[in-house]
């Protein structure tokens, strides 16, 4: 028999993603994963600012809508004065690696006990598509109309690789939306992720390769076929830094 | 029984589903939602209960219940 | 009579004490001494402190704590506050309350270490971008400050709004004798997080800001009606009125007792807050004064700019004069103020306004 | 009301001097503030404090007309002679000090050879002590046993009170030096 399927209840809304965006899968699976570790009505999230803040108007829980960039430093604030309470930092790229890099890295330098799930769609979606320190080498946007020439931008960024292997944390790990596989492996890291603040393990960080169509002016069946081909071949899927009780 | 419900007003017509589901069960309906996409129709015919649509569906559209233990539209 | 307390640390323990659960910060001169008591002291109450890794990271974590309700505190001073103001703004704009203390140094850009009034203008206008203001607590003693810390975190909640504690590096570095006060166990406040939802207004989303900015200035006017806070003495005869705050305003009516003694009609007002503008002592002033005389620590004058809007507030028939003696830097001495007011009636000082 | 300026380079102590005065004007119930220089200028620069006391509020804690000054080294004399109130007492710590110091016929300059003090009673860092006794008793407002018991009460409460004995010798040096 055929396992029941079910929007969790804090994000069963209509949510204003574009079609095929990424962010609507990803924050299901955080949400169902909540709700498997009954944290579900235990919850606070630091919003980013870009598309993740979209998640904001149909999300039923604590959330604030942080300064961008700053989520990582909010959240610090959040889990310091009720570390009973589970805290998510969500963001996207631009947010979380660009703009908001010194919070973001910070947290993790400290290993600060919270998850951040940090989209990564390998540009600014919200703002129409600027490149970001993810975007690829030639991957053309609206900043970088010739294509992104590393020789001047510098490389894409590996963060879940950068703090696994530079900090103390507690769990690093990249997954995908491009398939049920990716995806079913991808809710495991999450999961990880989750378990690892409450049971205080400190940082932990997951990593997502999420299609923009709008921006990537493909198909969201090209989009996923552009994270299977052209991303995941730099920005590897797995795990950086296993907890250490596993 | 298991029972497949599609919230059609969700769909936004991306196709992600119907790129993966294993039995040919999914495709667009003619119709028109409120947001002006064609959302997902579902072949009951073919229809596993797989969840696959679930899965890959960024948009919520999709809920599988057994036995009307879970489920019923908005 | 308390002991010799140093003032910055006074400050420290009177937060502690008002039941701040966060202090997040980043080091600068001369407001360090207040994270570098409450790196030890917070521990020890079961509070957390946070070295941050920079101003920004500071305010917004006290942003977050905030969120959760609880009492969360940051303090800084010239450069660092300006960091700060991208977190202010979003700390106002949600409603949450909190108190930045700003030890007040002299200068633009990385400025200097001297002690000042110079952020005047930025403090008191809500500083970062958008429409909103701070209260604004400006002690003029180690033993004011230290009594003042409860109620920036009651006015903070009262009004969901942010406080600033402005003090100035002499106020910060200086000693005098002070009573610390009982301490207090604040409650959590039922619009914190509590991870289940149960207070839906946080957060940007689903809001209408035309709706919003009619509550904005309903809540300015009732602050400005109801917390004004000031000193004076003298105004109801006074042929001229001496407006100064904090070391400054001190300083400035030990003046004026010596003016007063000397034969010549002169009071002051000490604002205590600076925002709200204590407008109703304005109202106090004799209607035939001669004219309003800013004093204050700054190179270009900043408060005379509220004192001469205040007065002609209040006194319609006819332009009352204002005059500024600016001090750069510093605490004015009584001296300076006294030369000032000969200086002004015999017309080497030309008005301001 | 008292204005003293204690001034010296960093590490002479000299912001102890002065806390020993103002902690020995509270303890016997008048009012006291202490207003230091801060920030670089107490790295490897010069220090200087400023303590007023007095039965009165004191409205103006920063320094306006000192009545006494005390020079620790050279250069602290020569920016801080001219500010002494006419009648006011200078003194200056003559082992720092070598540059002619009776430039003012209307004030009165005492000199104290601290550092040699000190070493002489065996208390190598007790100049700053010597100095803040010598000024106390200058300054004519309280004896030496009020003094004494003032600065222990002051350290005492920052838990030094192991170098009670050593603060107190040092103390009694300074206090009937001058």
């Amino acid at each position: 028999m055929a396992k029941a399927r079910k929007v969790p209840a804090i994000i069963d809304n209509p949510m204003s993603f574009c079609p095929g965006c990424g962010h609507g899968i990803v924050i299901r699976l955080i949400a169902e994963c909540l709700e498997e570790l009954e944290q579900d009505q235990n919850l606070i999230f630091a919003l980013g600012v870009g598309c993740s803040s979209l998640l904001g108007g149909g999300l039923v829980t604590d959330r604030l809508h942080c300064p961008h960039g700053r989520a990582s430093a909010v959240a610090t604030g959040m889990k310091r004065v009720q570390p009973e309470n589970t805290i998510v930092a969500y963001q996207g790229d631009g947010d979380a690696y660009s703009i908001g890099i010194a919070e973001t890295i910070n947290a993790a330098y400290r290993n600060e006990n919270f998850t951040m799930v940090a989209i990564n769609n390998t540009n600014y979606g919200m703002t129409g598509g600027q490149m970001s320190w993810t975007t690829m080498p030639g991957q053309v946007t609206t900043t970088s109309p010739l294509g992104r020439d590393c020789e001047i931008t510098g490389n894409p960024l590996k963060f879940p690789e950068l703090v696994a292997s530079q900090f103390d944390v507690a769990f690093a790990a990249r997954g995908a939306v491009t398939s049920p596989k990716n995806i079913n492996k991808l809710k495991k890291y999450i999961k990880n992720g989750l378990e690892a603040q409450i049971n205080g393990e400190g940082y932990s960080v997951i990593e997502v390769l999420s299609p923009c169509p709008t921006n990537w002016k493909l198909s969201p069946l090209n989009s996923m076929k552009r994270i299977e081909e052209e991303l995941i071949p730099y920005y590897p899927l797995g795990v950086f830094k296993e907890r250490k009780e596993n | 029984m298991d029972v497949i419900t599609v919230k059609e007003e969700r769909c936004k017509e991306c196709g992600l589903c119907i790129a993966h589901c294993p039995n040919e069960a999914l495709s667009f309906s003619d119709r028109l939602n409120s947001a002006g996409y064609k959302p997902v129709q579902v072949d009951d015919a073919k229809c596993i209960k797989c969840g696959i649509c679930y899965t890959m569906c960024p948009d919520g559209v999709y809920e599988i219940s057994h036995n009307g233990e879970s489920g019923g539209e908005d | 009579m308390g002991d010799m307390i140093k003032g910055n640390i006074a400050i420290a323990e009177a937060a502690v004490r008002a039941g701040i659960k966060l202090y997040a910060g980043y080091p600068i001169t001369p407001s360090t001494e207040i994270m570098e008591y409450l790196s030890k002291r917070l521990p020890e109450v079961g509070a957390s402190f946070v070295q941050a890794e920079s101003e920004l990271a500071g305010i917004n974590m006290v942003m977050g704590a905030a969120a959760c309700g609880v009492r969360a505190l940051t303090a800084s001073s010239g450069p660092g506050i300006s960091l700060k103001q991208e977190g202010i703004s979003c700390i106002s704009d949600e409603e949450l309350a909190c108190v930045v203390i700003n030890v007040v140094r002299y200068g633009n850009g990385l400025g200097t270490l001297y002690s000042a009034q110079c952020d005047y203008h930025r403090e008191t206008r809500g500083g970062g971008n958008g429409d909103y203001r701070c209260i604004v607590l400006c002690p003029g003693s180690i033993q004011e400050a230290v009594d003042l810390m409860a109620t920036a975190y009651e006015l903070a909640e009262k009004y969901r709004i942010v406080t600033v504690m402005m003090t100035e590096g002499a106020l910060g570095q200086m000693m005098e004798p002070c009573e610390l006060p009982d301490f207090i166990e604040p409650k959590k406040h039922p619009w914190g997080f509590d991870g289940k939802y149960t207070y839906k207004k946080i957060g940007i989303f689903d809001r209408n800001s035309m709706d919003e900015a009619v509550e904005l200035n309903k809540k300015h006017e009732a602050i400005k009606a109801e917390e004004q806070r000031w000193e004076e003495e003298g105004l109801e005869d006074a042929d001229y009125v001496f407006v100064a705050f904090g070391l400054p305003g001190r300083s400035v009516q030990g003046a004026v007792k010596e003016l007063r003694a000397e034969g010549h009609k002169v009071g002051f007002i000490r604002p205590i807050t600076t925002w709200p503008f204590p407008e109703k002592a304005f109202e106090n002033v004799n209607k035939d004064v001669k004219g309003l005389i800013s004093v204050e620590a700054n190179a270009t004058g900043q408060l005379i700019d509220d004192v001469a809007l205040t007065i002609k507030k209040v006194i319609k028939d006819r332009n009352v004069p204002t005059f500024c003696l600016p001090c750069v830097y510093g605490i004015p001495s009584m001296k300076f103020t006294k030369e000032g007011l000969h200086k002004i009636i015999s017309g080497e000082i030309k008005e301001a306004y | 009301m008292r204005e003293i300026v204690y001034a010296g380079f960093g590490g002479q102590g000299v912001l102890t001097s002065g806390l020993v005065m103002s902690q020995v004007a509270i303890f016997k119930g008048q009012n006291a503030t202490w207003i230091p220089s801060y920030g670089s200028a107490m790295r490897g620069g010069t220090a200087n404090c400023t303590v007023k006391y007095g039965k009165d509020t004191i409205y103006n804690p920063a320094q306006e007309d000192p009545d006494l000054l005390l020079a620790m080294n050279g250069p602290s004399f020569e920016m801080f002679y001219p500010m002494v109130k006419s009648g006011g007492i200078i003194l200056v710590n003559s082992d720092m000090v070598d540059c002619d110091v009776n430039v003012r016929d209307d004030v009165k300059v005492y000199k104290l050879a601290c550092s040699t003090l000190a070493q002489e009673i065996k208390q190598p860092r007790g100049a700053n002590i010597i100095a803040a006794a010598a000024i106390i008793k200058l300054a004519g407002d309280f004896s030496m046993e009020d003094g004494i018991q003032g600065m222990n009460d002051m350290f005492r409460k920052k838990g030094k009170e192991k170098f009670e004995a050593a603060n107190m010798k040092a103390f009694e040096c300074g206090f009937n030096a001058v």
